[in-house]
């Protein structure tokens, strides 16, 4: 077990290389100069010159590259082109809204998806199945941001019952927390939950043909406990798995959310960081984005072996 | 909307007692409001940005202000001339103070001076015929000039876009070209390094120790009285948001509002809109002189004869309430107003002239590359119904979609526009920065090392030469006057109208001074 | 002895597609689907015939008028009628869906046959799609429309390269799997080449997933390139897509939902019709491939 | 061993099913079983057996009221159980008998456990569903009953997974299961069928040792002749939904008076090997010399780890012979069809065709050399690829080695006929043919490029009883006329017994035992052949003949 862990993370070194290649070279080939969103209206060639020798952008790309590395296992992200704050306090003060709306979109979606899922393979074929199923094509076929001012437009404008922009900590309390979050999280759960009853459902549903669920059945076990005990862990590693590869997917919802909603949180942050350019702080966060998709990915991976006893390592 | 003037004061009384009642009183005032763009550069001299000189409002002082008619008055400091306009002595009032506790010194001006002087236009030539600036002790500062120059106060004084704000020496030592670190002035507000967020916000806290002056504020001059004890400023990215959040109390001012969002105000008693000031801004198209077909003087003007101000204005602002058509590259309403040339521009073009001009001058069809930012919200219209009026003309227009920041260092580029050049961009103006030929860079006629476009014009330059050493008001009008005929006769740009976005308020905000550039002094925030 | 009935998955494809229509075979939802999705592209196609007015040509004075006889679903921003932009931005969001599929699909089977066929090559390749798919790639698109500036070309490439790492994976372990079935053995003990394998026998394995995976990644273009005029890194105002009709009524939703409400709403029942037809081929084609790749 | 006459008819009648009628669900009602009916007393046994798609399946499956509901449903009939009426019963009053006085246990032991559940508390569950014991006391009642199938170390597979355990023990688990409440009934729906035979029989004797203790009234599922030799007091055959004759065993088996039961009986193969052919030249066209492949798995990080899947195997054969490899799963006998093939590279060894050592020629040199040698697969719908039509299938061999297309479909129309089918079959799909009809094809597709040795992997386990006859017929023919030398590969001694002049029986990669199939399978000399043969179902009965084997 261990020496697979071992193992697993030393995999993810070569990706996590590639991902800061692709960054870096992506970044320097694209036009766009920090040194002239700097100077302003009034720039002179010569001073835009002078900025970006100041800012180290005329040495080699290897030297840049290099550099970059070396400081990232030094812990230090460099500073922000655009502001001068460096990059990690940038970011820290900017994680905690995207951690919470995240983790608070998951649960509303496993909570909210997975009965559903179970519930529409249990009804195979009968309309509550195709609500379902409906319900979770849409989720794909709507555009996030709809969502979002369908929500904002029916319960902040309209109704009035809920603040419709900015984030509270939950630290400053639950019911503020929850205030703020609430529709953002039910935005970006939408698309969520549709992937995870659709996973669920289909799981479930091979799951339900399998042998030892008739097995179950002729022993005369009932229906609930068949969907709850006997099928539902059968079907947990594919459920992991799609939790897992639906986070890519959560943080592209992020940012639109984020926007939507005005949170400040680390998507708005990535979304200004690329049109101002801010290298370090884009390569820093695509960079932490990868390395957190990766370590989640990981962790179900490593997960499985709690559903399954099958799987070890 | 306010509708009741009377009723909403009645309301705001009727809030303050309820608030006094609650034991409210000792509460913190926090003003929130949503500025027009997101602060990211904190150094007022590296950046002409008007956010990044809103922000150095607050937290920095200024020797001299305009006062609301536009004359220079005292701020931190009296100024006397000497007769022949070639010696200017400043005088520190007392009681100024850094955030850091140290006093204002003679020093610290000449520091913040020079370095500003490195980096502003018209401070760069001031500098040109600077003989000495010097601190004659800790109160005095005097400057020496090697010939006169006329609007020396009024640049000095300037509200916009690079005033020469005072910080520490210390901190004014470091080079132009490189961002300060500490953000320390003298101002009204404290900057509360800890709260800054770019992309999110930033925060201010009343300066307790500050002494405003005793005479009643007056535009940037007068007593700097603050009446909130913090002041936050958010980022929202999404104008709705904005007035989403104006209407949910969750913010008090929204500093910029999008005219088309207004009717969503309608109706709504705890929130005014209204324009700030009587000026706004001038929106201009600009043409690369280095490359064709806009080399040829002759398209040029063809260019200018296409084009229309009003459908422009429409796009950009929505309602005539808040847009004017005007020709004036000085603006219009001012001491230096001219119309000259622009007959065309403010009626509805002249496309068929316009053509007969392209085929004088044979143009070939050579594409024109116009940028248009896609993301930039007072920016992106402009382009697009340009572009439309272009064509209607017989131009061969292609418009490249960029964001703005792709734009700004595609403009910095001197290339043909098939290698990474351009034709045409367009921009705005606060109209103090354009208000005469010292201060608007569009008439830089010095080629390579002029504005954006590089026109090589002698001639401007001479007229310009001739406006700086006009003696009197009426000589200063004349060679404005010329100014405006030889820019309008060359295409220096093409200036699209004026248009003056307006605020909107929580009426919770009362006594907001009419500046063009928003200060939070003076200000006050009743409780609901 | 009991026989799995495999029937359905050894039909020739062609054959398998054709049970899709029948609604005896699939239920209502995939018909209907069809007819929608059917609507919409004519409704696309037939935009110049049936567009009220020239998509492109403003009128600033006319601007956000709400619908009347003379504007139907009213006017945008500039004074652009917005019926038909929104039915010519159909054809273009359609037009980047399907060219965003064969680029993605062209891409990833070549890739992805080489990975599934050459071991040597296998590790280097997907350790790079790994890479690929752990960047966000929403992030990357905003990367590469800014690397290229926000022409159609530049949008197409930028949605289609998130999409090829999962395109490689699943060609990938379909011709892994179809290495080990006994009519490829078979065939090389037939003293067939390599290519010839590679070309004849797996590379039509891959039609299947391919063109349920093919209708899916139209879908998400489609939304993709929503996203991306959403975020200010979309195709230029001059060709309407949904995408940047929607972006710019973004701000006007609340003075005029119905910008973004019609072509969301057109766009919502295409994706959708999209999607229920990929399920219903997915369904007739490989009754076993119930997974939907995430 | 002989067939079972016990006298039951002073027992109760257990079940009693009468005009049971089965259709498809929906609006084509598809009939699937046409009024069956049939008894079993206490403590009987009863098989029903039959082909696929006969229904007997689906028969088990009504009794158990665990039809797919939305596929199946029962029209009309009863099925009584003590008298009471299941058909006419509630869901949850279904639920309650099921265990309780019906249980019925699978034929996949490896896929009927639930694998995340420990197989102690699988068990369990059914005393949690229908009893109301303390917990030692249903710990207690479960150690007994796997203690009654003959678990090993009861105590430790009490807390295993079911993948920790091997599949008869898995399949005794499901026995403790079905039988841990003493059911009146139990089902068993081809339980051994997914089994080696030594297990088979390990399982058989088992259950009717438990059905013995406790007077268990059993419906036994099953496709092997040989197994309703063993078990059966009453034998039910069935046919397209319907009993077509039922009877005591000796009666069924020794008269059978339905065409039908004649041909069934008349396709088991007997397990008297052929009479031996003489080798005719004497020259072997393919030769193994000490044969063997190493599987090496383990990264840089991890153990190493070595897997011999088959060494040492020598064999030679010459044209117009075959050779058998019998073994039971794991025995190595497809590593080594494989490395014959050159499918797979194989570690140690020579292979000689035609005297040239092939082991470990490049893809390029082994192009010549394949023509000689083809293959045929176990499972007919796979082993043609779905796409293409049987003309490009059947010809794609004869292109690569060059011969005109207009050539290679001519062969092709000649070889169809000689397998049987119509000359129409080339322009169709595989998806249009019966397994069988597929198999043939396959065949023909083997022999299109006249190869010297065709390797057959399994090639008729995959099919019903009587398709397997023709087939194995079919290779007879071909081998008779084209002299073409086989290699069988096989788990099953009938089929070997059958057709293979020699005899290799391997076990886990290693040959234990060959020679001619008559000394072999009549005098086997290793104690590992004598269990194979001693383990075969009714091996003391000629089905063909109908009558006891004579020994």
């Amino acid at each position: 077990m261990l020496s697979y862990i071992f193992k697993r993370v030393l995999s993810v070194v070569p990706v996590l290389f590639l991902v800061s290649v692709f960054v870096f070279l992506m970044l320097r080939l694209t036009p766009g100069d920090p040194a002239a969103i700097l100077a302003g209206d009034n720039a002179t060639p010569e001073t835009l010159q002078r900025i970006r020798d100041a800012m180290g952008l005329n040495e080699p790309l290897l030297t840049q590259y290099v550099k970059w590395i070396a400081g990232i296992l030094r812990g230090d992200f460099g500073t922000s082109l655009i502001s001068g704050v460096e990059v990690l306090d940038l970011v820290a003060k900017r994680v905690g809204p995207s951690i919470s709306l995240a983790v608070l979109t998951i649960i509303i979606a496993v909570l909210v998806a997975i009965p559903m899922g179970v519930i529409a393979a249990w009804k195979h074929r009968s309309w509550v199945d195709y609500l379902v199923m409906s319900f979770s094509v849409l989720g794909f076929s709507v555009p996030v941001f709809l969502v979002g001012y369908v929500l904002l437009l029916v319960f902040s404008v309209k109704l009035g019952w809920l603040p419709p922009q900015g984030f509270k900590p939950l630290s400053a309390g639950i019911a503020p927390f929850l205030e703020r979050a609430i529709l953002p999280a039910l935005t970006l759960a939408s698309i969520y939950i549709a992937l995870i009853a659709r996973m669920t459902r289909a799981a479930m549903l091979d799951v339900l043909n399998e042998d030892y669920i008739r097995t179950a059945r002729a022993k005369g076990v009932g229906e609930r406990r068949i969907l709850f005990v006997h099928a539902l862990k059968n079907a947990a590693v594919p459920i992991a798995t799609i939790v897992g590869a639906g986070f890519a997917l959560l943080i592209s919802g992020v940012v639109v959310t984020e926007t939507i909603f005005n949170i400040p949180g680390i998507g708005r942050l990535t979304v200004d960081a690329v049109l101002a350019r801010d290298y370090p702080v884009i390569q820093a966060l695509i960079l932490l984005t990868a390395s957190v998709y990766v370590a989640i990915n990981l962790l179900i991976d490593l997960s499985y072996s709690l559903f399954d006893p099958r799987i070890r390592y | 909307m306010t509708h009741s003037k009377t009723l909403s004061m009645k309301a705001g009384l009727f809030a303050s007692v309820f608030a006094l009642a609650a034991g409210g009183a000792l509460a913190e005032t926090t003003v929130t409001a949503v500025m027009h763009s997101d602060l990211r550069v904190l150094d007022p001299v590296i950046t002409t940005a008007h956010i990044t000189r809103d922000h150095a409002y607050m937290i920095y002082d200024v020797l001299v202000a305009e006062d609301e008619t536009g004359k220079i008055q005292p701020q931190m400091a009296d100024v006397t001339a000497s007769d022949d306009g070639l010696t200017y002595t400043f005088t520190l009032r007392d009681g100024l103070k850094f955030h850091d506790g140290a006093p204002v010194t003679g020093a610290d001006v000449v520091a913040s001076l020079q370095r500003w002087g490195k980096r502003d236009t018209g401070g760069q030539m001031i500098m040109d015929v600077t003989a000495s600036l010097e601190a004659k002790d800790d109160k005095t500062v005097v400057w020496a000039l090697s010939a006169p120059f006329g609007p020396f106060l009024e640049t000095v004084g300037k509200q916009s876009a690079l005033p020469p704000f005072i910080m520490p020496a210390r901190i004014a030592q470091t080079p132009a070209d490189q961002a300060i670190q500490e953000h320390i002035g003298s101002g009204p507000f404290k900057f509360v390094t800890e709260e800054f967020q770019p992309g999110v916000g930033a925060t201010y806290v009343k300066n307790e120790e500050y002494v405003p002056r005793s005479e009643p504020a007056s535009g940037y001059a007068g007593g700097k009285v603050v009446n909130v004890d913090k002041v936050r400023w958010l980022t929202m990215p999404d104008s709705q948001t904005a007035v989403n959040a104006l209407q949910s109390g969750d913010i008090d001012l929204i500093e910029s509002m999008p005219v088309d969002l207004i009717p969503l105000l309608e109706g709504d008693d705890t929130v005014a809109v209204e324009k700030r000031a009587a000026f706004g801004f001038q929106t201009m198209g600009r043409m690369n002189f280095k490359h064709p077909p806009f080399d040829n003087p002759k398209i040029r003007q063809a260019a200018l004869l296409a084009m229309s101000q009003e459908p422009v204005l429409a796009a950009l602002t929505a309602s005539p309430e808040y847009y004017q058509v005007c020709g004036a590259i000085f603006g219009c309403g001012t001491r230096l107003e001219s119309t000259t040339g622009t007959e065309t521009l403010t009626a509805a073009g002249n496309p068929e002239a316009a053509k007969k001009l392209l085929e004088e001058a044979g143009y070939d069809g050579t594409p024109v590359v116009l940028m248009q930012p896609t993301e930039a919200p007072t920016l992106k219209a402009q382009p697009v119904v340009a572009a439309q009026q272009l064509r209607a003309a017989g131009f061969n227009v292609d418009m490249q979609p960029m964001d703005w920041q792709t734009l700004v260092t595609r403009r910095a580029s001197m290339e043909a526009p098939a290698n990474g050049g351009w034709n045409m961009f367009f921009t705005n103006w606060q109209m103090s920065e354009v208000a005469n030929p010292v201060i608007s860079v569009m008439l830089n006629g010095r080629g390579d090392t002029a504005w954006f476009g590089w026109p090589d014009d002698p001639k401007i330059e001479e007229l310009r030469k001739e406006f700086i050493a006009a003696a009197t008001p009426e000589a200063q009008k004349a060679a404005a006057d010329k100014i405006q005929a030889h820019a309008m006769e060359t295409v220096s740009y093409v200036p699209l109208g004026e248009y003056n976005f307006p605020q909107a308020r929580r009426t919770v905000l009362t006594d907001m001074a009419p500046t063009p550039v928003p200060v939070f002094w003076g200000l006050k925030k009743s409780e609901e | 002895m009991t026989n799995i009935d495999r029937s359905a998955a050894d039909k020739p494809l062609a054959l398998r597609l054709l049970s899709m229509v029948s609604p005896a075979q699939t239920g209502l939802a995939p018909f209907i689907a069809a007819i929608m999705l059917l609507a919409v592209i004519l409704l696309t196609i037939f935009s110049p015939q049936i567009a009220t007015h020239d998509p492109l040509a403003m009128d600033p004075l006319m601007r956000l008028k709400p619908p009347s006889e003379a504007h139907l679903l009213g006017t945008d921003g500039y004074g652009r009628d917005l019926f038909s932009r929104m039915i010519l931005g159909g054809r273009i969001s359609l037009l980047i869906g399907i060219c965003a599929a064969v680029v993605a699909l062209g891409l990833g089977v070549l890739i992805g046959l080489v990975a599934g066929y050459f071991r040597l090559a296998d590790a280097i390749i997907m350790r790079a799609m790994d890479a690929l798919m752990a960047m966000p790639s929403i992030l990357i698109a905003i990367g590469l429309v800014a690397l290229n500036g926000p022409s159609i070309g530049s949008v197409i490439m930028a949605i289609t390269i998130p999409e090829v790492p999962r395109v490689v994976r699943l060609v990938r372990s379909v011709v892994l799997t179809a290495r080990e079935e006994p009519y490829v053995e078979a065939a090389m003990a037939l003293g067939s080449s390599t290519p010839k394998i590679l070309f004849q026998h797996l590379l039509p394995n891959t039609m299947a997933p391919m063109i349920v995976q093919g209708t899916y990644i139209i879908a998400s273009a489609i939304l993709t390139e929503a996203l991306l005029s959403f975020l200010g890194a979309g195709i230029s105002t001059e060709i309407p897509t949904w995408g940047n009709i929607m972006a710019e009524g973004r701000q006007y939703f609340r003075i005029n939902p119905g910008i973004i409400l019609w072509p969301g709403l057109l766009l919502t029942i295409c994706v959708l019709s999209i999607n229920l037809i990929g399920d219903a081929a997915r369904d007739a084609l490989d009754p076993r491939m119930k997974k939907r790749q995430a | 061993m002989e067939l079972r006459a016990r006298d039951l008819s002073h027992e109760p009648v257990i079940v009693q099913i009468e005009d049971l009628v089965v259709e498809t669900a929906g609006k084509t009602r598809f009939p699937v079983l046409k009024g069956v009916s049939l008894n079993i007393r206490r403590g009987e046994t009863v098989c029903l057996v039959g082909e696929s798609g006969s229904g007997k399946s689906v028969t088990s499956l009504a009794t158990m009221g665990l039809l797919p509901k939305d596929a199946l449903v029962v029209r009309s009939g009863t099925i009584r159980l003590k008298g009471e009426n299941l058909l006419a019963l509630s869901p949850s009053a279904m639920k309650d008998r099921r265990a309780r006085d019906l249980a019925m246990i699978f034929q996949e032991p490896m896929t009927a456990l639930n694998p995340v559940m420990k197989v102690g508390a699988q068990i369990t569950e059914v005393l949690d569903l229908h009893s109301r014991m303390g917990t030692a006391e249903k710990r207690a009642r479960v150690i007994d009953i796997m203690e009654q199938v003959h678990l090993p170390d009861v105590q430790r597979i009490y807390d295993s997974y079911p993948h920790q355990l091997s599949g008869g023990q898995r399949q005794r688990i499901m026995i403790a299961m079905a039988l841990i409440l003493e059911p009146a009934l139990l089902i068993a729906d081809e339980p051994t069928t997914a089994l080696d035979v030594t297990t088979q029989k390990q399982i058989l004797s088992l259950i009717a040792e438990l059905q013995e203790k406790h007077g268990t009234a059993v419906l036994f599922i099953t496709h092997d002749m040989g197994v309703v030799a063993e078990i059966a007091d009453r034998v039910c055959v069935m046919r397209h939904g319907e009993i077509l004759e039922s009877g005591p065993i000796r009666e069924v088996l020794e008269q059978p008076k339905h065409v039908y039961t004649r041909a069934l009986l008349g396709s088991v193969p007997s397990l008297v090997p052929r009479e031996a052919r003489d080798d005719a030249s004497g020259a072997s066209v393919i030769a193994a010399r000490n044969l063997g492949k190493t599987y090496h798995t383990g990264s840089f990080l991890g153990k190493k780890s070595q897997v011999r899947a088959s060494f040492g195997v020598n064999f030679d054969l010459s044209p117009g012979r075959t050779l058998g490899i019998v073994g039971e799963s794991g025995s190595g006998k497809t590593t080594v069809a494989r490395s014959i093939m050159r499918l797979i590279e194989p570690t140690e060894g020579q292979i000689l065709l035609d005297g040239d050592d092939i082991a470990h020629l490049s893809p390029s040199a082994m192009k010549p050399k394949r023509k000689k040698l083809q293959v045929v697969f176990q499972d007919p719908f796979r082993s043609l690829n779905p796409r293409w039509t049987i003309a490009r299938s059947m010809t794609e061999g004869p292109l690569n080695y060059g011969m005109s297309r207009a050539d290679a479909l001519a062969e092709a129309k000649r070889l169809l006929k000689i397998v049987s089918l119509p000359e129409d079959a080339l322009g169709r799909y595989p998806h249009q043919f019966s397994g069988g009809q597929r198999q043939r094809i396959a065949i023909a597709r083997a022999v299109m490029l006249k190869p010297d040795v065709l390797v057959a992997d399994e090639a008729v386990s995959a099919l019903d009883v009587s398709v397997q006859a023709q087939v194995l017929d079919l290779l007879a023919e071909l081998q008779r006329q084209t002299g073409i030398a086989i290699i069988f590969i096989t788990h099953d001694l009938r089929v070997a017994a059958q057709i293979c002049d020699e005899v290799l029986v391997m076990k886990r990669g290693e040959v234990v035992e060959q020679g001619p199939a008559s000394r072999v399978l009549h005098q086997p000399q290793h104690d590992y052949t004598r269990a194979l043969i001693d383990a075969a179902p009714g091996r003391f009965w000629d089905f063909a003949a109908g009558k006891p084997l004579v020994a």
